[in-house]
């Protein structure tokens, strides 16, 4: 239905609630109950403090590189109500809501981003790919594993991700392609928070939008407002019910800003101005959603306070633990490499437990 | 049973096996479902097993690489393929970054064995960028598997041993010898293992250590050698990486002298790593330097002035002399 | 003007006459002069009668892998007309009128597919660059033209040609997007022949046609009777202004049919019918033209006869002197590879010689 | 007029000249703009020579480098950023099918000048793919040459030689010391050419020939080995392809040994090269086995295990040792 309304050739966002949490656009309210509503708004809260916790982390050196979801925590947390255990995520590196609702945990994060490879061997999470590093890449693994739900009849949905830097890829182009071609149950959401690193949208590409773009491959697209978890959540869910009825692929663009640094490497003071980063501070999901429960009731000021001191003791527990979980086997770095590994790279191994014997031995 | 095979026919006939007895095995790529590939090595196989389970994909190589990462995630076998050689270099960030990383990254949860076959090589008076040799590009990216078979017997046993692999496999079939050698081939299926070369040719002067199209050469220049009272020794390497240095190592120990051979060009070819590596390992042995036959550091010339690059018995056999008489 | 009417949203193809070479549509009907269109049918078939000409040269094994243009030729034969010197032309390898038209000779192009690389050193082309094989790989170079083009302030424009296979490359997109951000001067012109070798149309691709696609980038876009002469020179023309007025880059879907083999190696009874080969034999575009100017009294069966008897003389000759080349000197597959040749690569030039007189003494 | 630079510096100082005196030579790339690059590189070019010569482009290395190919043929002098080596993998199709080729294509009618700049290698604490040195896969295109300084001095006057080609260079940039060497440098013009590699140690023993961030672990190593009364001569390699055997070949005439150091996994990588055509040329005068150290044939793990992977003057003080007593 919202397909219909929305089609991108309107160029209309879509929308429930205004910045201030007021519905604005009741007809397409999703049915969706206040427990729920609440939980929404707490993953996103729990994503949010673990960013400012890491961001002290790592001003501490205590974690490398990280790239944190500062402003963006509505689509991840949309996408996280609806994602099932069955459904595959194929994700980039900016969707912590979703990899914790997909089973990840934080402690498993931070391994990561502490440098350990381990921490993208997701215990818990069925059905969840690493992340992606390079750019855009990661969309054709999602249209794969489309095929093969397809094939062995499955019912089962791939949510992938990808930023509007991405749209410019190759790969954003043959994966789309693809997908049309083999009608293939993905949901791609293009998190449209406005830069790749310091490139501004506008850089990346003449086309209104993203969602337009869905016009290239004959699949579904919307614009959807990314800061508003209501309209987040419609788009998601009828997206996931049009692709379980066989309906193919959908596009969505979900409009956000990337309130923080691209990474904790980056300094956005050099490329954007503060005007621009207030007058999006306007439109906080975090923000806005809160406006919403505060005015139903159904939550306080007091509540968040106590909520946020409980996720930073469980944030910082599950951040010693990661600290603390200490040096791999040095096999770890060969053994994984090969299912069958060459006696080159054996020996190689051998080689070198070799010179730290005699590393050791020379005091060296 | 056995019948006669050229390479296509051996190929058809591994995959014609894995199909039938591997539902989790899908073959595509461009052009090899309706029409069974250009090279024909696909015929008949849509027919036999369906469109959903061998099709045309769209011409797009990143995203042929790039959703097979993804069926074999979720547990498919795909064999894909790559209309040229010189075309599968859209691919190469997907293979780079992702089929052959994906076991690493996830320590070991995801696998991405698949196998990517592809004709490649010259001599067939083709347009540009239909006669790269680009194995040693390939075979330096850890986590992939090199495999170049020779005879239509190798092809059909390294296939399906390819395919049944865990380990991503870079499967280049050298298309000059497509058709030109024909062989009984057993019809049942057996494999032969990746990672092993195999002595095909003993002899006590020299060691040549070769592969795919340029294993007839070699054979030729040996014939030409041994009216000169030279015996070779001809190694076939059948996979590229790992190289199985054992074999040829034990060989060099006895002949004292090497010479690679291969249609890529020359520098930073597979030929300095083989030659570099036995030097490492039999420097002691040698009794000449390891030599090279190859293609020259250029783009391969096209049709007319293609028989200058192409590496002949001729070429092998001025090597073979120069290396013995050192 | 006809870029509003013709918005590829329509799903309006762009015609100007129909099969039997009546106006159905005079409010677009070029103005062009009765010469300039004659003028273009006789190209048209000089182009139809070489690769005829070349098939049968083929089947004598006197040339290698072609690719012809059959049934394609209005395409090339368009763009011929409204092309200029300073303009570029960044070809794939089924545009013979249009290297022709540019100043490529037949010899030229028989050379090439003879196996000789000076085949395309044009030697009366400017701004034309060789054949492109990787497909769709070319068209970020006209983009990077374009560049240069509106860095410079100059009055030139770049055509580009691609098939409907290769617009699912990566390389496409890329393309097409740099050249919307940018705003480039470049036309890119897609020749729908409804295949890629033996794949159909509808597997490349879920969307409604290219033309639609120009949407993902911003761009103008116009699909158009590929067959119709008229009708595509009106398109180049408009876009060949609109270009040169600074509006930026146009996307031309020309829908067609490769009424012959995809080369000389490939052969389509294995992948189409019959009947849809004698459905597109109506809309033949020499055949509609033809219809036109003899309507018009411009031409008759006779004239055309006399033509191609014409023609075919000087196909001859030029493919005989192409044949009578003769060898290039060996330093010609060295010395081209680098501007500054290095050390190593001299020595195998000189390493060679010796082993070519070696072998000869030794009489081998 | 003598200024202390950094690597950074150094290759700003380069590119600053080359915009200043000659209006054909433009510079984009993801994040080069506004924001002067991710490791500032490009810093205040944008402001100094405006948005239409240093720019932005969008995220599509393919696109850069295709697109760069056109300017180039156009008559531009494109100098392109790659944002991290492991990035560059989807510009492969366009570099080894145009940027490499159109010369030869052309038979010389058109020249791809041009300069493909990027940071590599491993050291600094980055995520997956940050880490990578591929530059043997791009020292195997024939028609590219490939070029990694390893000073300040070094990357700005290699830098202006590379802008000033007529052929196509790929740069890469040891980014781990990109401000972690210092040194007093030429603020006006100068060149350092392309192709030649330089003794920047003399000694006796044995001979490494090493490049980029390994040169300074190799200095490091040659530390410990005079303590064991080893003299060790260091060849800078500064050119990947083509090699300048002729430095390497007279130096191991003298010291009879020879070993290659590079932090890129070890098969089919550029030690294999260099060993084997010193091997090939020097044949006689070599005492002990050519040997390598180089990074495991694995993926560079992620920060915590990276140290394992690196080359320490350790483990190249360990083969000199067993080199020079073989
Ligand atoms: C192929 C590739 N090129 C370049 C990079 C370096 N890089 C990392 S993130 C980034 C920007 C991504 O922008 P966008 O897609 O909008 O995602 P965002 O970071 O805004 O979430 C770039 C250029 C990369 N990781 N991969
Ligand atoms: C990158 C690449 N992949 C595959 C090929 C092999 N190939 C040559 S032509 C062709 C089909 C092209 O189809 P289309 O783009 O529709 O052009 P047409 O031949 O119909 O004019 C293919 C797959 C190639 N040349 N380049
Ligand atoms: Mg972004
Ligand atoms: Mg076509």
């Amino acid at each position: 239905m919202i397909f219909k309304e929305y089609d991108p050739i309107k160029k209309k966002m879509f929308q429930v609630i205004d910045n201030d949490g007021k519905v604005i656009n009741p007809k397409y309210m999703p049915e969706i109950s206040d427990e729920l509503v609440l939980k929404a708004y707490k993953d996103m809260l729990f994503a949010r403090t673990s960013d400012l916790m890491i961001l002290s982390y790592q001003r501490q050196g205590r974690i490398f590189t990280y790239p944190p979801n500062y402003g963006q925590e509505a689509i991840s947390g949309a996408v996280a109500q609806v994602m099932r255990k069955e459904d595959w995520l194929v994700p980039a590196f900016r969707e912590m809501g979703a990899y914790l609702a997909k089973g990840a945990s934080l402690k498993e994060i931070f391994l990561y981003f502490m440098g350990y490879e381990d921490g993208v061997n997701f215990k818990n999470a069925e059905n969840f790919l690493p992340y992606s590093v390079p750019i855009a890449s990661q969309l054709p693994h999602a249209v794969g594993i489309g095929y093969e739900i397809k094939y062995k009849k499955k019912d089962q949905i791939v949510f992938t991700f990808v930023g509007d830097g991405g749209t410019s890829e190759g790969d954003f182009h043959e994966a789309l392609n693809f997908a049309g071609v083999w009608n293939a149950p993905v949901i791609f959401i293009v998190q449209n928070n406005q830069y790749g690193i310091s490139t501004p949208f506008k850089v990346q590409t003449a086309s209104e939008g993203i969602a337009i773009k869905s016009y290239a491959y004959g699949i579904k697209g919307i614009q959807v407002d990314g800061n508003d978890f209501f309209a987040m959540y419609k788009a998601v869910k009828e997206s996931h019910e049009s692709a379980r009825r066989g309906e193919g692929p959908v596009l969505i663009e979900a409009i956000t800003y990337r309130r923080g640094p691209h990474t904790t490497s980056d300094d956005p003071t050099k490329y954007r101005l503060n005007a621009e980063e207030e007058a999006w501070a306007e439109k906080d999901p975090l923000k806005r959603l809160k406006a919403w429960l505060i005015d139903r009731e159904l939550y306080d000021e007091e509540t968040e306070q106590k909520l946020i001191e409980d996720y930073k003791k469980e944030i910082d527990r599950q951040f010693i633990e990661a600290e603390n979980y200490g040096p791999v086997p040095i096999e770890d770095i060969f053994k994984y490499t090969y299912a069958d590994m060459p006696e080159d790279l054996k020996q190689q191994m051998v080689e070198y437990q070799k010179f730290l014997q005699w590393k050791e031995a020379r005091g060296l | 049973m056995k019948q006669i095979m050229n390479m296509v026919n051996a190929i058809n006939n591994a995959l014609d096996i894995k199909l039938a007895e591997d539902d989790r095995v899908i073959v595509y790529g461009e052009d090899v479902g309706v029409e069974g590939g250009v090279f024909r090595v696909t015929e008949g196989l849509q027919k036999k097993y369906g469109a959903e389970r061998v099709f045309d994909s769209p011409l797009a190589e990143s995203g042929i690489a790039g959703t097979a990462v993804g069926m074999a995630v979720a547990g498919l076998k795909p064999v894909i393929e790559m209309q040229f050689s010189g075309f599968a270099n859209p691919a190469f960030n997907q293979v780079v970054s992702h089929v052959s990383r994906m076991r690493n990254r996830s320590r070991g949860k995801y696998s991405t064995g698949m196998v990517i076959r592809m004709p490649y090589g010259g001599g067939i008076n083709a347009l540009e960028h239909h006669s790269e040799s680009l194995e040693a590009i390939w075979a330096h990216i850890p986590g992939l598997k090199v495999v170049i078979p020779s005879t239509p017997h190798d092809a059909k046993g390294l296939l399906i041993s390819a395919i049944e692999s865990d380990d991503p496999i870079w499967f280049m079939e050298p298309k000059r010898i497509y058709r030109a050698i024909k062989q009984e081939v057993e019809t049942e299926k057996f494999t032969v293992p990746i990672g092993k070369a195999k002595v095909i040719q003993e002899g006590t002067d020299v060691t040549i250590v070769a592969y795919g199209a340029m294993i007839r050469e070699v054979q030729k220049a040996s014939v030409l050698a041994k009216k000169e009272g030279i015996s070779v020794e001809i190694i076939d390497l059948r996979t590229i990486y790992p190289i199985d240095k054992e074999t040829i190592v034990d060989s060099v120990k006895k002949t004292g002298r090497i010479i690679t051979v291969h249609e890529a060009i020359r520098t930073f070819g597979v030929g300095a790593e083989i030659n570099a590596s036995i030097t490492e390992e039999a420097f002691l042995y040698l009794e000449a330097p390891p030599k090279r036959v190859t293609g020259f550091d250029i783009i391969v010339p096209l049709p007319k002035n293609e028989p200058h690059f192409m590496v002949t018995p001729e070429k092998i056999f001025y090597e073979i002399v120069r290396t013995v008489k050192f």
